[in-house]
Parts: structure tokens; sequence; C-alpha cells
């Protein structure tokens, strides 16, 4: 099965083809058709791999398609990564996928048909290029797959290109990721000049006896890249931007997979960032401060998705915290719990969204309980999952992280701790303002007010469903032991960096009083949340003070502004009125000018007189022989 | 020297040749056009015709040599290898494309317009296939002067100055190329201009040096590196589109190719000795072009500044004189006039339907023009090397060239593709997005020959981006022969 | 000091007096006049050169035939000092230095040449007899001889063409 | 000899058919069967021919290079007859007194070409220029043409003085007026042959108008009639050039270094001057005199360079210049508005007109598949084959640059710019023999050893 | 006499000439003024030939040498005469349409 892998991307890649170029002719249940349909042949047949690779006794294959950049000194194959961890991605990426586009048939029904195929094409542009990047063989490949989802981001955000300001975010987001890319794209070349090659094996291999600055720099700049595709601090601001495209886009991209990249990237290299020596704390202090800013700034956002979105930052700033302390499969475990929780978060806001007629600020709603069941429920359970509360799958992923941290640096696991309560206040604001109280919003949105239909319904069950269970594949050690499931699935990725890592023990007791201790403040702040926010009164009053700090997001995009944009116009203004109009092109043109100059003076000599004109001869006569017999 | 018939370099030549001549002497418009189209591709299909003649045992149908100045010792040889190939098969593909994208556009004395592009088709094939420093100069300059008189007789209103100053700029660097050339003559051992004997003259470190800048100011001036540049936004900006295509698709590739070709291999000491100032120039450039680009309003300007910016990596990459930058740059020549060309015949059809090129008089082509909008962006998109597009495979040796070299310089020119991403995106958005106009709201999407020949673009876009193998085939016995010529002797 | 010298420095003297006098006088007459002098100074010099032929050639030539000529020219337009014009200052001045540095200048050059105790002989020699000049103009300087004919041929077909009126 | 004596003989023909035939429109055709039996006989001279076996005593010699040089003269005096021969009748009513005139120049042409003393190169030279000072005043009335004859009368009279100072100081030094005789020796010079090097390459670089001896040439060339102006900037300039390093090759090739510091300047000074100064010029006539100053720098590299490519060269350059210089004064006689915005227009309404000229100014300007060149390319050569005072070849082609911006300035007005059709008239044959010329100047541009395989040398 | 002598006064003779070439405006002036220029370098020719024979004849008693000096003196004569013809002409012409012989009154070409 593993010789089928190139279907997995293929059959995306054939339904933004047929989307893309026949957006005129197909009909909208013709589009949703091929781009749902699409994506879950490639979920089957992740299935299926899926299956290979669990069987035991599989052994990591790279599948050669064809050369890509043959040089002499430089081969790069097109080639694809079969193993648990690229598996177990792919499991992820097409099976939300799948769920969101078929949310999305339904979600996007008003639009246009060729739009409507527009939007589908890029989705499955998506998925293809995210299928890319988990299934790259070696960085070049990862990075095409890196850009395109950059790419697909760009123009999903975009989606309603019309607007301007979703223009600019979308931009903004492209920007932001490009500069990400860069540092990506140095570490390629690092990589190239170091080994030779850019295969993962390779490298991997390689990596044992590299220099450790090496290791550092080739790191620390594959994270710039993470920086900027999974919205860490400084590059994140796009993302809650972001925000702008069509909410199942959000889900999507914004939340279950793309951002991810940046995980499944780190986690992919986790040996160069076990053996550099210096990086995996820059990883995990910028995952952590991440965590903690985005966490503060989600609890004053009054847009619905706008919070998601910073929680979503902030979880996986999270992430980055495990992988910087070498929880590696705590990292990749909380992927996929928040891929599901996420996802399921963002489409229950869509479907909000969907029935309060495109109405964002939740000042505006409340007690959509009543109408809105299944969201609601669905909702809830989301809200349940993140906040980490038990059984839930949040709880688990965030507890093995948080454990890992805590083995690492109890400092950094109380910080970690407190923003993972952060979570939990602001998600219950959030769902309270949301579905409890009363309705604050106008007469005509109440009489519209309505629940999603089923096509989108199905999809928030199923997520909802694994949003409950899938924590139960990470059982840790400490309720039973030698059931973490998923542990012992990746074993074979991290084999390599366990050696290295010395991993402490926490004792067991130690270990069940901080989880306990986290599961009951985290209660506690749910139910102050919700019995404070159920009963909000909607008042035109400003924050104040640091709420208003809070409010405007630390004021980070103006600084951004202030610091880089307007500098950088101002100094391109200058250089094109400046120096290039006077400076480089002024003097080409002086220098003409200077013949002109010099022409003009010249034919005074000319005076029309003859007398003159033989004074001159004489002169340079004299002045010929001065140089004749004296000059020598 | 006239009866070389017999081969693809000369045929490569002549072709154009006489289709340039016999256009002067049409006089209905409507035949000339036809007839010059017909041309250019009898051409292109000449040219696609060669590259099944690949292997050495077809040596002779890709090189010629025939007497021409005895007495000087220079002879008229041509050759067709790898490097002459991606350009040749450029010129020979964009020809076509510029006649049929620019298909509807009636120019006054057609004939002479027609004729003058065909002439220039045959000096740039001519600078691409001459083995022979003397040829090579007269192809040079015999590019240059139709190219001028286009630019002169044809275009906006201030083209008649901003030609001649192209004209008189590109004319003195080639004087001082055309010394190089001398002084390199009269160092070899029986005077004669041939490239191979050029390779063999051995020239003092303290020669190279100098005849280094006398070559490197005529090609610098052509590509135009930073800071010889200024001339080119104002042309591209008054030229009619059609040769605005020509000179920035491939007349510029004349300067990188030059330096490919002859002062690698001829200087590679002086090369080494300036490569810090050489690159730290073209880097400067790429960064001072993206940012001149990010404040432009005039489309052309843009897309200008856009390409000094991809030359200056391009010149960066080859002084780095590392296999994979040279490679890179060979390769990117070809997709960066694709790209380019791709991009004029968007603009150009903007251009002619609004008559405006200011960006910010545009605004929602995307509502009235989705074909446009979507070929566009995707040239965009490949213009900022987006991966699995042409220019992606070409900057990404470049650049991995240039990290080879010195990291600093691939760190800073990296800054230029964030930059350029800015760029771009902003032009894709005031231009295709946003909500109509006035003038945008009545505009018309694209018709059939103009969605086929983009498409042709947009097809070459993607399988060079996503099948680049056959292209670095191509151009690898050159790049060797290159390398091995630059490698200091042990 | 012998009649020879005596007579070289007063013709050199003369000489010299009646160019300064050909270039200060105002009337254009009396320049005709003096340069008759020098002129007619020159031939002494050619005379004690013992160059006869030259000596006559160059008062019939030049003193007789040149200098009516020109004495006719002047007298036709009406010339005098009056109507001379007249230079500024400045040119003038600037006319007399730079005359006078391409003097000093040679002369500082030549004062001390290789031919510095060289003579010229005078007072002897006969190659300047009509005789001896007559058998090498007309054995070696035929040639010559005979293009200059085309240099007056040219001179009297532009004289006339010059000179006739439409 | 055979082409000295025939154009002395035809110059006498050609005064005496004035008087036998009236019609003034004839004169043109006897003159151009006289050019054609000189182009004949000369040829004839070429090939070991010679009709007058005159025992020169070594004042003459008629080598490959003054014969081909003679050839290159006398066809491109008969394309002047051609093109321009019946605008000589505007001139006034002494036409075939002008082509006798132009005959006796010839002669002198023909002399300097084959010097091998200082007599005969002195006699050459006032051969040539007497009739020129009377050519530049034909046009009477004009005062103009008054002041240009004037001018070149008294300061060609002035150089001439030089030139003799320069001899005799030569002769002084020597004690022969044989070039044979002075070529001896890499010594330092005596300084009075050095300052006779000096007054003979000062008089000379006056006759070829090379800066700072350059001033009358504006002046005559602008206020001459223009048919002279052609003849004089091109033919005769030729000639003097050939003369120029005819003297200095033989006479003074064995001192060239100690010469050769003068000749840069004088090179340099030229090319700025001419290049520079033509650069504000308004009247396409001024401009074309200062172009022949700057192409006089050019050919100024030959003198300098004193090498076998300079010596080739300058042939190559006396071809390509004349032949170009005479097809554009062609067209400009032709013209009503001498400045530069009466050419407006030209390509429209007169394309075979401007075509043509397009190809002489490329030629002038030195753009490649013209002979200008090759020309340009051989200076250029020589030069740089020298070793020494590089700084004159990059003058030399920065000039080279500036040349193109008042060559193209025509190109411009002939393409770029509209104006109503100015009505010019011109035959025919007028134009074939243009073209023929613009042919001949690209032949010469892709095969140089059309001419220069001629050169035995 | 020494050759010197000669040169000097040729010279000064020769440079008065020039003096008055510079400093005069009278066309006939100046045209007197080149003729004066011209009789310097004959005489000072003919001085030369005068010391080359000199020195010739300690050798040689039957030559010639000096003679060609004399005879290009003789050619100098001729020239100038022609000159001479051709140049009052072109006076005479210009006083015809001017009524001036003042070299600086005709300048209308000029830059």
């Amino acid at each position: 099965m593993t010789k089928l892998i190139y279907l997995v991307p293929l059959f995306p890649l054939i339904g933004f083809l047929v989307n893309g170029l026949g957006r005129n002719l197909l009909s909208k249940s013709a589009s949703a058709f091929i781009g749902s349909g699409s994506v879950l042949g490639s979920f089957i047949v992740s299935v299926l791999i899926f299956l290979d690779v669990k069987a035991p006794g599989f052994a990591a294959t790279e599948i050669k398609l064809f050369d890509f950049i043959n040089t002499a000194k430089l081969n790069i194959p097109f080639s694809f990564q079969v193993d648990q961890l690229s598996s177990l991605f792919l499991l992820i990426i097409t099976g939300v996928g799948f769920l969101i586009h078929l949310y999305s048939s339904s979600y996007m029904k008003d639009e246009v048909p060729m739009h409507y195929a527009r939007y589908f094409a890029y989705l499955n542009l998506f998925v293809f290029s995210m299928l890319l990047l988990v299934l790259g063989a070696n960085y070049v490949i990862m990075f095409i797959g890196w850009e395109g989802v950059g790419l697909c981001s760009y123009l999903l955000i975009g989606y309603w290109f019309k607007n301007g300001d979703y223009n600019d975010a979308a931009k903004k987001a492209f920007v932001m990721n490009r500069i990400g890319d860069l540092g990506f794209l140095l570490a390629v070349f690092w990589m190239i000049g170091q080994f030779g090659t850019t295969g993962f094996t390779a490298i991997f291999s390689g990596a044992a006896n590299t220099a450790p600055t090496v290791l550092t720099g080739i790191t620390l700049l594959l994270f710039v890249g993470a920086m900027g595709k999974s919205a860490q601090i400084p590059l994140y601001t796009w993302l809650p931007d972001a925000m702008a495209g069509p909410t199942p886009v959000s889900a999507l991209i914004h939340a279950a997979t793309m951002v991810t990249a940046g995980i499944y990237m780190i986690a992919r290299s986790n040996i160069l960032y076990t053996l550099a020596p210096v990086t995996p704390m820059v990883v995990a202090i910028i995952g952590l401060a991440t965590a903690l800013l985005a966490a503060t700034i989600a609890i004053q956002q009054n847009d619905i998705k706008k919070v998601l979105a910073y929680s979503t930052v902030s979880q996986l700033g999270l992430m980055f915290l495990g992988l910087g302390v070498g929880a590696y499969t705590g990292a990749v475990f909380h992927v996929m719990t928040h891929a599901f929780f996420k996802a399921l978060l963002f489409l229950g806001a869509g479907s909000v969204i969907h029935a309060m007629h495109h109405e964002q600020d939740i000042r505006n709603m409340g007690g959509l309980k009543k109408h809105l069941p299944v969201t609601h429920i669905t909702f809830l359970i989301g809200c349940i999952a993140i906040a980490g509360i038990p059984p839930f799958s949040g709880f688990f992923s965030k507890d093995e992280m948080l454990s890992g941290v805590f083995a690492n640096s109890p400092l950094l696991y109380f910080i970690a701790a407190f923003s993972a309560l952060l979570t939990a206040f602001y998600m219950f604001r959030l769902y309270a303002l949301t579905f409890l109280g009363k309705f604050r919003g106008t007469a005509d949105q109440e009489h519209h007010l309505h629940e999603s239909p089923s096509l989108m319904t199905i999809p928030l069950v199923i997520l909802a469903v694994l949003a409950m269970v899938a924590g139960f594949l990470g059982i840790p050690e400490l309720f039973s032991a030698d059931a973490h499931w998923l542990s012992k699935f990746l074993a074979p990725v991290f084999a390599e960096s366990m050696v290295h890592l010395q991993v402490h023990n926490i004792a067991h007791s130690t270990e069940w009083m901080l989880m306990g201790g986290t599961v009951a403040v985290i209660l506690v702040i749910t139910f102050f949340a919700i019995s404070k926010f159920s009963r909000y009164e909607k008042s035109d009053e400003e924050p104040t003070g640091f709420a208003r700090v809070l409010a405007n997001k630390w004021y980070v995009d103006e600084i951004y502004d202030a610091l880089i944009n307007r500098p950088l116009k101002g100094f391109s203004l200058l250089m094109n009125t400046v120096v290039e109009r006077s400076a480089i092109d002024g003097l080409v043109n002086g220098v003409g000018r200077f013949v002109q100059y010099g022409s003009r003076q010249l034919r005074w000599l000319q005076s029309g007189q003859v007398g003159s004109y033989i004074l001159i001869m004489v002169v340079a006569t004299v002045v010929f022989f001065i140089i004749q017999l004296f000059g020598k | 020297m006239f009866l070389a018939f017999d081969n693809f370099p000369a045929l490569l030549i002549w072709l154009p040749l006489i289709g340039g001549l016999i256009c002067f002497f049409i006089k209905s418009q409507q035949a000339v056009k036809a007839w010059s189209l017909f041309s250019s591709i009898a051409t292109l299909v000449l040219m696609l015709l060669s590259l099944l003649y690949t292997n050495e045992k077809h040596y002779a149908l890709n090189s010629v040599s025939y007497v021409w100045l005895p007495d000087i010792g220079s002879s008229f040889s041509l050759m067709l290898d790898g490097m002459s190939r991606i350009l040749c098969l450029l010129t020979a593909f964009s020809f076509p494309i510029i006649f049929t994208a620019t298909y509807n556009e009636d120019y006054k004395n057609a004939n002479s317009f027609y004729g003058l592009m065909l002439l220039t088709q045959c000096g740039l094939m001519g600078v691409f296939l001459s083995m022979d420093a003397l040829v090579f100069y007269f192809f040079w300059e015999l590019a240059l002067i139709p190219a001028y008189f286009l630019a002169s007789q044809w275009g906006g209103e201030k083209r008649i100055q901003s030609a001649f100053k192209f004209f008189i700029y590109t004319f003195a660097g080639s004087l001082f190329l055309l010394i190089g050339i001398i002084y390199i003559y009269l160092q070899t051992p029986n005077q004669s201009f041939s490239l191979v004997t050029f390779y063999n003259a051995v020239l003092p470190a303290k020669d190279q040096a100098w005849v280094f800048w006398f070559f490197f100011i005529a090609f610098a001036i052509k590509m135009p590196i930073f800071p010889f540049h200024t001339w080119q936004p104002d042309v591209y900006e008054q030229s009619p589109t059609a040769v605005t295509m020509v000179l920035s698709g491939i007349m510029v590739k004349m300067g990188v190719f030059a330096l490919l070709r002859w002062i690698l291999v001829l200087f590679p000491d002086a090369v080494r000795q300036y490569d810090n100032i050489l690159i730290g120039l073209a880097v400067v450039g790429m960064l001072y072009a993206s940012c001149i680009a990010m404040v432009q309003d005039d489309l052309k300007r843009l897309v200008a500044y856009s390409s000094i910016a991809h030359i200056g990596l391009m010149a960066a990459a080859i002084f780095t004189m590392n296999e994979q930058s040279l490679q890179g740059v060979m390769v990117q020549m070809f997709n960066h006039g694709i790209n380019i060309i791709g991009m004029w015949i968007v603009i150009y059809h903007i251009e002619k339907q609004t008559g405006i090129r200011k960006i910010s008089q545009l605004g929602g082509l995307a509502q009235t023009a989705p074909v446009l909008a979507i070929m566009f962006v995707i040239i965009a998109l490949a213009n900022i090397a987006l991966p699995l597009t042409n220019a992606f495979v070409g900057e990404f040796m470049m650049f991995s060239g240039l990290f080879k070299f010195n990291p600093w310089y691939a760190a800073a020119a990296g800054v230029s593709i964030i930059l350029a991403a800015v760029y771009t995106l902003n032009m894709v958005k005031n231009v295709f997005y946003g909500n109509t106009n006035a003038v945008t709201s009545v505009f018309r999407d694209i018709r059939t020959h103009e969605r086929v020949i983009l498409a042709v673009i947009v097809v070459l876009i993607f399988l060079v981006g996503v099948y680049p193998a056959p292209m670095f085939d191509l151009v690898k016995v050159t790049t060797d022969v290159i390398i091995s010529r630059v490698t200091p002797a042990q | 000091m012998g009649i020879t010298e005596v007579l070289f420095w007063f013709l050199t003297a003369l000489a010299i007096l009646s160019a300064l006098m050909v270039v200060f006088s105002k009337n254009p007459v009396h320049s005709v006049l003096w340069l008759i002098a020098v002129f007619f100074a020159i031939s002494g010099h050619y005379i004690i050169l013992n160059a006869q032929f030259l000596a006559i050639v160059n008062l019939i030539v030049y003193a007789g035939a040149i200098m009516v000529l020109f004495l006719f020219v002047i007298m036709l337009m009406n010339l005098n000092s009056d109507t001379e014009p007249q230079k500024n200052r400045w040119m003038r001045m600037a006319g007399v230095v730079a005359g006078g540095t391409l003097m000093l200048v040679i002369i500082a050059a030549l004062k001390d040449t290789e031919m510095k105790y060289q003579v010229a002989q005078v007072r002897g020699g006969n190659i300047g007899l009509i005789e001896n000049l007559g058998m090498v103009l007309f054995k070696d300087y035929v040639l010559p001889f005979e293009i200059s004919s085309v240099l007056f041929l040219s001179a009297m077909v532009g004289a006339v063409v010059i000179g006739k009126k439409d | 000899m055979n082409a000295i004596i025939l154009s002395a003989v035809w110059g006498i023909v050609m005064m005496y058919s004035g008087v036998v035939l009236k019609k003034k429109s004839s004169a043109k055709y006897v003159a151009i069967i006289g050019i054609v039996m000189l182009i004949i006989v000369n040829w004839l001279e070429f090939a070991g021919l010679s009709f007058f076996p005159v025992e020169t005593k070594g004042m003459l010699q008629f080598n490959s290079f003054g014969l081909l040089f003679n050839t290159v003269a006398f066809v491109s005096t008969l394309i002047y007859f051609i093109l321009s021969g019946a605008d000589m009748e505007q001139v006034g009513n002494n036409v075939y007194d002008y082509f006798a005139l132009i005959f006796f120049v010839l002669c002198g042409v023909a002399v300097v070409s084959a010097f091998q003393s200082l007599l005969m190169l002195f006699i050459g030279i006032e051969i040539i220029s007497i009739p020129l000072y009377i050519l530049a005043g034909s046009d009477k009335k004009n005062l103009k043409s008054n002041e240009a004859s004037l001018k070149y009368f008294l300061m060609g009279s002035f150089s001439t003085g030089l030139m003799l100072m320069g001899i005799t100081l030569i002769y002084g030094s020597m004690g022969s007026f044989y070039m044979s005789s002075m070529n001896i020796g890499l010594g330092p010079l005596s300084p009075v042959m050095a300052l006779g090097i000096v007054l003979m390459m000062v008089s000379m670089a006056f006759k070829a108008s090379a800066a700072p001896f350059h001033f009358w040439t504006p002046d005559v060339y602008d206020g001459s009639p223009t048919v002279f102006t052609s003849f004089m900037a091109t033919i005769v300039k030729a000639a003097v050039f050939i003369a120029f390093l005819r003297l200095f090759e033989n006479a003074f090739g064995k001192m060239h270094g100690q010469w050769q510091l003068l000749a840069a300047i004088i090179t340099a000074v030229t090319l700025i001057i001419g290049n520079v100064t033509a650069v504000f010029q308004q009247s396409v006539k001024r401009m074309l005199a200062y172009s022949s100053i700057a192409q006089a720098g050019f050919m100024m590299l030959a003198i300098f360079a004193m090498n076998g490519m300079g010596k080739q060269g300058l042939i190559l350059y006396t071809a390509a210049y004349s032949l170009a210089t005479i097809g554009m004064f062609a067209v400009l006689i032709k013209m009503k508005d001498y400045t530069f915005d009466g050419f407006n227009g030209l390509g429209k309404h007169e394309p075979v007109l401007a075509l043509t000229c397009t190809i002489f100014l490329l030629s002038l300007a030195g753009i490649p598949l013209t002979a200008g060149f090759f020309a340009k390319y051989y200076m250029l050569v020589a030069a740089v084959k020298t070793g020494q005072m590089f700084w004159l070849v990059i003058t030399g082609i920065i000039c080279a640059a500036i040349s193109v911006y008042y060559y193209f300035r025509v190109i411009q007005s002939m393409y770029f710019k509209e104006s109503p059709d100015p009505g010019i008239t011109v035959s025919k044959s007028f134009k074939t023999v243009l073209v023929a010329t613009a042919v001949m100047i690209i032949l010469l541009g892709i095969r140089p050893g059309l001419l220069l395989n001629f050169l035995n040398v | 006499m020494p050759i010197n002598y000669y040169i000097f006064l040729a010279v000064a003779l020769f440079s008065i000439g020039v003096m008055g070439v510079l400093t005069r405006r009278n066309a006939i002036i100046v045209f007197m003024c080149i003729e004066l220029m011209l009789n310097a370098v004959n005489l000072l020719l003919v001085a030369f030939s005068k010391m080359h024979y000199a020195n010739a004849v300690l050798v040689n008693k039957t030559t010639t040498a000096g003679a060609d000096a004399q005879l290009f003196v003789f050619f100098i004569m001729v020239v100038a005469a022609a000159e001479v013809s051709v140049g009052l002409a072109i006076i005479v012409m210009m006083y015809r349409n001017i009524h001036s012989v003042d070299i600086n009154f005709l300048n209308r070409l000029k830059h």
C-alpha cells in the first residue's frame, strides 16, 4: 500500500485542477462532491497506509517519484517518506480535512457556483500542499509544501477579495510566513552545505557527527520558519488577522493543520533539536512566552473567531514548549487532540456565525443554547476538551506535555500551567457569553436564529466524539502502565532522540498532586467564568487600564508598524525620490549635462576671429616646444 | 559564411534575419503580422528540432565555423551548447508569444516594427550563439540597434529621450567591452578572436583586473546591475510593451549570459579578487530595487524594478562561481524571461483596455476579468519564486550557491524575496482585488488567443517548476566547463 | 671685424628694424615700403652668402613683383592710417607676448646645439651661382619644377575665378 | 605618376571644355569621364602599368599604400561628382573652373600620397590648398563664403610658414630633404630636429584640422558652399592624413618615441574638442564640420600608434569616413534647412534618403556592420597595441560614445519627429548612387578585406 | 659667420612676422607679415645651405650639397607668388563686398 502513497496528494491535486479549471462549468453540488470526495479518497488511502504502518515489522520507507533537482553535486529527489509520524499526520489532515470539506459544502452554499468551485479548489490545493509537507522525504519537498500551505492560506484568507481589509490580512499572513520561510530556506542551504543533501535519513544519521554550533544554527533557522508558520512570537500577528477568511478555512488551516506544520517539522527533525545545545531552550521559552501572551490577549477579545485564534496561538505555544523540553510525543499528541477540538470549536463558531448572519461579536450574542442545541453541546465539549478537564482529550495531551515540562523545569511548568488556566477562563468566558445568559443581538437576528443544517452538524458531532475520546490513545503511565499507545506507535521516530535525552522521571505522587491541583483550579475557574459571564450585560464602557492593553493586543501591531513598516516605507520613498532620481540617475544625467555644458563652454573658443585662432595656434606651438624640449 | 545553411546555429540566425528583412517589403499590416508570426514560429520549430539533436554525435549540426576575417583572426563561429540552447530556446519561444499576445495592436509602419523585432531576434540569437569575440561584439551591438529604433519610434511620450539614454549608456559600455576584447586579442599567441584562444590566452593577474572591469561595465549596464540601472525603468515605461518584453525578457539576459560565457572563464582570478565587491553590489542592488519597487505606483516601473532585483540575484550567484549557483542562473535565465513576459502581457492587456498603468487607479479586475486575474496571480507568484513554479528551482539553486559562498549575503539577499512578496502582493491586491471603479467595471476579460498564450506560459511555469531536471541536464556540460575553468589549479 | 662682419651686422640691424617697422607702422603704405626694405636687407645677406641667384630673384620676385602688387592693392583700396583698424590693446599685448615667447623658446632651444660651432660659409662657395643651381634644378629637380606648374595653373585659374566679375 | 599627370591634364581639359561647351550641365559629365579615367589609370599603375616612365629622382615613390589610397580618393570623388556635381552649378558661373580646380587638387592628392621628399610634400600640400582657398570663396556674393575663404587663406598661409620653418630646421639638422636620409637613429633628438618635428606636426595637424589647430575648420566648412565643404572635409582631409602618416612614418618613424607624447596630446584634445563641441551645434552642416574634427581625432590614433595596424586602418578609415560624409553632405545639400529640425520627418517622406543617411551616420558613429566600425576598430587596436598611454584609448572610447549623441540626433529627427513634407526632389540616379554608397559601406563593414587585401604590407 | 647668428636672425624675423600676424587687423598687412615669415625661412635655408656646403666641400670639391636648399628657396618663392595672387584676389573680393580689409569685420562664422 505504501507504494500508492502518491495517491494521497494526487487526489486533492486532481480535485484542485478539476474545480479550478472547470469552475465555470461545474454546478455547486458537483464541486462540493469533487472537493470533498477527493479528500475522502485521500483519507481512505491514508487509512490503508496507516494500517500498513501500524503492522508490526514496518520500517520507515522512502518512495522516490522522480528527480527534482539533479546536479552533479546536489540531488534532490521528489520523494515521500512513509513512517509513523507522517502517517499519523496524514490521518489528521485528510480526516479533519474531509470533515471540514463536508461542512464547507453547506457553510458556503450562498456563494455563486464559480466562487464556490474556487473555494473548493483552494481547499483541495491546501490539502495537497499540506500532504506534501508531511510526506516529503527531504527538506526541499517539505519546503514546497511549507510555502504551498502559506500560499493557500493567503488565497483563502483573501477569498472574499473585494474586501480590502481581508486582502491586507491575506497579504500579512503571506509576508509573515515568508519571513519564516526565509529562515527555513537558509537552514536548508546550511544543511546542503553541511551534509550535501537534504534527505531526512542522511541528515539525521549525520547529525551526531556535526558540530553543535552548526546544529544550533540550523535548528534555530528552522525554528524561524516554524515561528512564521506556527504563529509564534514575533511572527504570530498574522494568525488573528487571518480570521478574515471563511470560518471552515480557519478551522482547517489556522487551527487543525497548517499551523501545526512547525510542530511537525520540529518533531520530524527531533534528533537535530535534541543534539543542538541551545535551541530547545529557545524553542521552549518562545513557546511559553507565546502561550502566555496569546492567552492574556484572548481574555479581552470579543470576536468569537479572534478568541479562538489567540487560543490557537496559545496552544501552539504550549506545543513548542513541549517540543522544547523534549516531550515530542506529547506535542504530537496535542497536535492531534488540538486538531479535533479546535476544528470543532471553529466549526461550532462557524455554525454560530452562520446562525447569527455573520455577526461575530460575542457581546451581541448570548442564550444561543436553546436555538442551537447541537452546536451548543458540541461547542461545550470542545471547551471542556481544550480547558483540559478530564477525561476529554485535551487533558491527556496537555498533561503529558506539562509533566514533561515539570521534569525539565518547575518554573516553566508553573507559567505554562498558568496559561492553561487562562485557557479555561477565556474559553468558558466565550462559551458563557455565546450560549448562556440572554440574547443581546437585534430582534431581526433573533428571529432568524436556527440550527445549522445536518451537513454542518454531522462533522460537529464526529469531531466532538473524537475530542472526547482521542485522549485515550495516550493514557499516561500514571493511570495504567504501558497503555500509551501513541507513544509506542511513534517510538521509532523519536527513538534516536530518546537516547540522547535525559528523561527525568517524576515521582508518581508529585504527578498526581500536580494533575489534581491543576484540574481543581481549572474547574474552579471554569465555574467562575461561567457564572460571571452568563450574567453579562452589554455596556459601551471601554476597557481601561491593563484590560485595555490586552484588548489592544499589547499594541504589538502598532509597534511593528512603527518599528518596521513605516521606517521601511519611508526609507523606500527616500530611496525612490532622492537616491534614485537625484543621486544615481542624477549622476548619469549629470554626465550628459556635463558634456552639454562643456560643449556650450568650448564653443566660445570658436570666437570667429582669425586673430585669436592664430594666437591659440601660436601658444599651442610654444607649449608643444616646451613639452618637447623640456618635458622630459 | 553565407552558405552556412546546413546546421542549426546558422539557421537560427539567418531565419529571423531573412524573415525580418522580408517584413520591410510587406505593405499590408495584416500580412506583415501573419508573416512575422509565421517566421518566429518557424524559428521556434527549428529550435525545438535542434533539441532533439543534442548528443555528441550531432556535434557538427550544432556548431559552425566559417572563415570571415582571416587577416585579423576572426571566424564566424557559432555553437549551440547547453547554455545557448536555453537562451535560444527562450528567444525562439518569446517572439511568437509576444507577437500573438500583441496581435491586435495596430502599429504605425507595422512592417518596420515587425522587421525590427525580427532583426532584434537575429541579434539576440547571434549573441547567444557566437563563439568568437568579434562576432559576439557584432551581434551585441546588432541586437541593440533595432531595439533602439523600436523603443524610440513606438511608445510613450518621453520615448525618444529614454531610448536614447539607454542607447548611449549601453553603447558606451560596449565600447569598453570592445577595448577589453581587443586587449585580450592582442595577448593571444596567434592573434585570434576565437573563444577557445581567449580561454587559453594567459593574462597576468594585473591585466585581468582591469580588463575584467572593462567587460563588466558593458555587461553590468546591459543587465542592469545597480547602480547602472537607471535607464531601465524609463525605457520599460516608455517603450511599447512588445518591445519591453523583448528588452526585459531576453535582452537583459544578454548581460547575464555574457557574464557566464565571457567574464567567468576569462577572468576567474579577477572575479575571485573582487567577488565581495561584486556580490555586495548585487545584493545591495537587490534590496535597493526591491525597496523602490515597493513604492512604485506605475505597473511597468514596478516590474522594471522587480526585474532589477531578480537580475541582481543572478549576478550575485554568478560571482560566487560555484556549481549550484551557476546552474541555477542558467535555468533561471529562462524562467525569468518567461515569467516577466507573462507579467508584461497582463500589464499590456490592462493598459490597452484602460489606458491606465497607475496601480492606485485600478482595482477589482478579478471581478471583471477572472481569467486574467488567475493567470496574473500565477505568474506573479512564479515571479516571487513560489515552490513548484519555475523560478523556485532557479532561485533555490542560486541562493544555495550564495549561501555556500557566504551565508550573510544569502540572508541579506533573502530579505529581498520577502520584499518581493510585499510588492507583488500589493500589486495583485490593488489591481485585481478590492472593488471596481468606473474604469475597471467595464473591463472585459481576455480573449481566446490571449488565454492560450497565457496558458502556455502558465503551463511552462509549472512544467519547469515541477520537473526541472531536463533543464539541469541541458546545462550540465556547460556548467562543468565553466567550473573547470574557474577552479584554481591545485 | 672685417667688411663682411660690418655688412652682416648692418644688414641684420636693417632687417630687424625694418621688420619691426612693418609690424608697427600705422600706415599700410609705409608697411609695404618697410617690407621692401627688409627684402633688400635679406638680399644683401644672400649676397654675403654668395647666393647670387637668389639675391636677384628675391629682389625681382619679392621686392619687384609681389610688393608692387601689394602696393597696388593698397592704393586701389585707398587704405591709409586713418582707416587702419586697430586691435584692442589686450589682443595686441597677447600677440606681442606670444610672438616674443616663441622667439625666446626657439632661441633658448637652439643657442646650445651641436651646430653651435658650425659656420655658414660666406664670400665663397659656388653653389649659389646660376650655373650650378640650373644644373641641379633641371637634372634633379625637374619633377617638382614641372609639378609646380600645376600650382601656378591653379593659382591662375583661381585668381580669375575670384577676380572675374559675374 | 599616371594619376598625377592625368589629373593635371584633365584639369586643363576641364578649363577648355568650359570654353567649348557652353552648357553648365555638361561639366559634370566631362568631369565624370575624367575621374573614371583617373581611376582606371591609377588602377593600371597599381597593376604595374605606368604610362609615364618619369625619373622622379627619388622624389616620389608609388607604393601600394599610396596607390590604394588614390583609388579610395578617386572613387570617393567619383561618387561625389555623381551625387553633388550638379549642385556646383548653383554656386556660380564658373562650374568648369571648379571642376578644373578639383582636378588640380586631385593632382596634389596624388603627389602627397607618393612624396619622398619634403619639397614634394610642400608642393603637394600647396597644390591642394590653393584651389581650396578659391573654392571656399567661390560663392562670391555670399559674405560667409568670403569669410571662409579669407580665414582659410590667412590661416593656411600661416601654417605654411610654420611648415617651412619646420622643414628648414630639419634640413639644418639633416642636410637633406629626402625622408629616407632622415629616418635614422634612436638616440635623443637634437633640439633643431625636435623643433622641426614639432613644427611639422603642428602644420600637418593644422591641415588635418586636429586640435588645437582646428579652429579654421568649423568656420570654413560652415561658410563654404556645401558642395565644396563636402569635398574639403572628405577627400582632402583624407589625403592630408595619408601625407601625415607617410611623413611621420618614413621620416620620423624611428624617432617614434620622441614625438609620441605630442601626437597623443593632439589626438586627445582633438577627440575631446571635436566631439564635445559638436554636441551643442544646431546646424547639421556645422555639426558635420565638428564631426570631421572628431573623426580626425580617431585618425590621429593611427599617427600616434604608427604601426601596421594603424596604417591599414587609416586607409579603411579614410574610405569609410569619405564615403559616409560625402553621402551625408549630398543629402544635406538637397535640404532646404540645415538645422536638425530640417531633417524632421525625412524617414516618412523620403525613406530611401533617410535610410541611407542612417547608414552613413551609423558608420560615422562606428556601429558594427558598417565600415565605420572596422575603421574605428583598427584605430583602437593600433592604439592598444602600442601598449602605451592607455588613457588615450579611454578618451577615444568615451568620445566615441559622445559622438553617438550628435549623430543620432539626426536619426531621431528623421525617424521620430514629425514634420510636413519638405518637398525635396531627388532623381532616381541620385538615390541609386546613394544606395550604392550605403551598400559599399555595409560591404566594407562585413568584409574590410575587400579593401585591405589590396594592401601588400 | 657662425650659423647661430643666422638662426637667431631668422628666428627673430620669423617671430616678428608672427607678432605682426597676431597684432594687426588689416588683412593685407597680416598677409605681408606672413611673407615676412617666409623670408625669414628663406634666409635660414640659404644659411643652412652654405653651412652644409661648407662641411661637404671639405670632402668633395665638386659637391652640390646645399644647392637643394637654395632650390627649395626658389620653390618657396614660386609658391609665395602663387599664394599672393590668390590671396590678394580674395582680399579684393572681400573688399568689394564689405569695403573693408579688417579681418575681424567678417565675423559671422563662429561658435
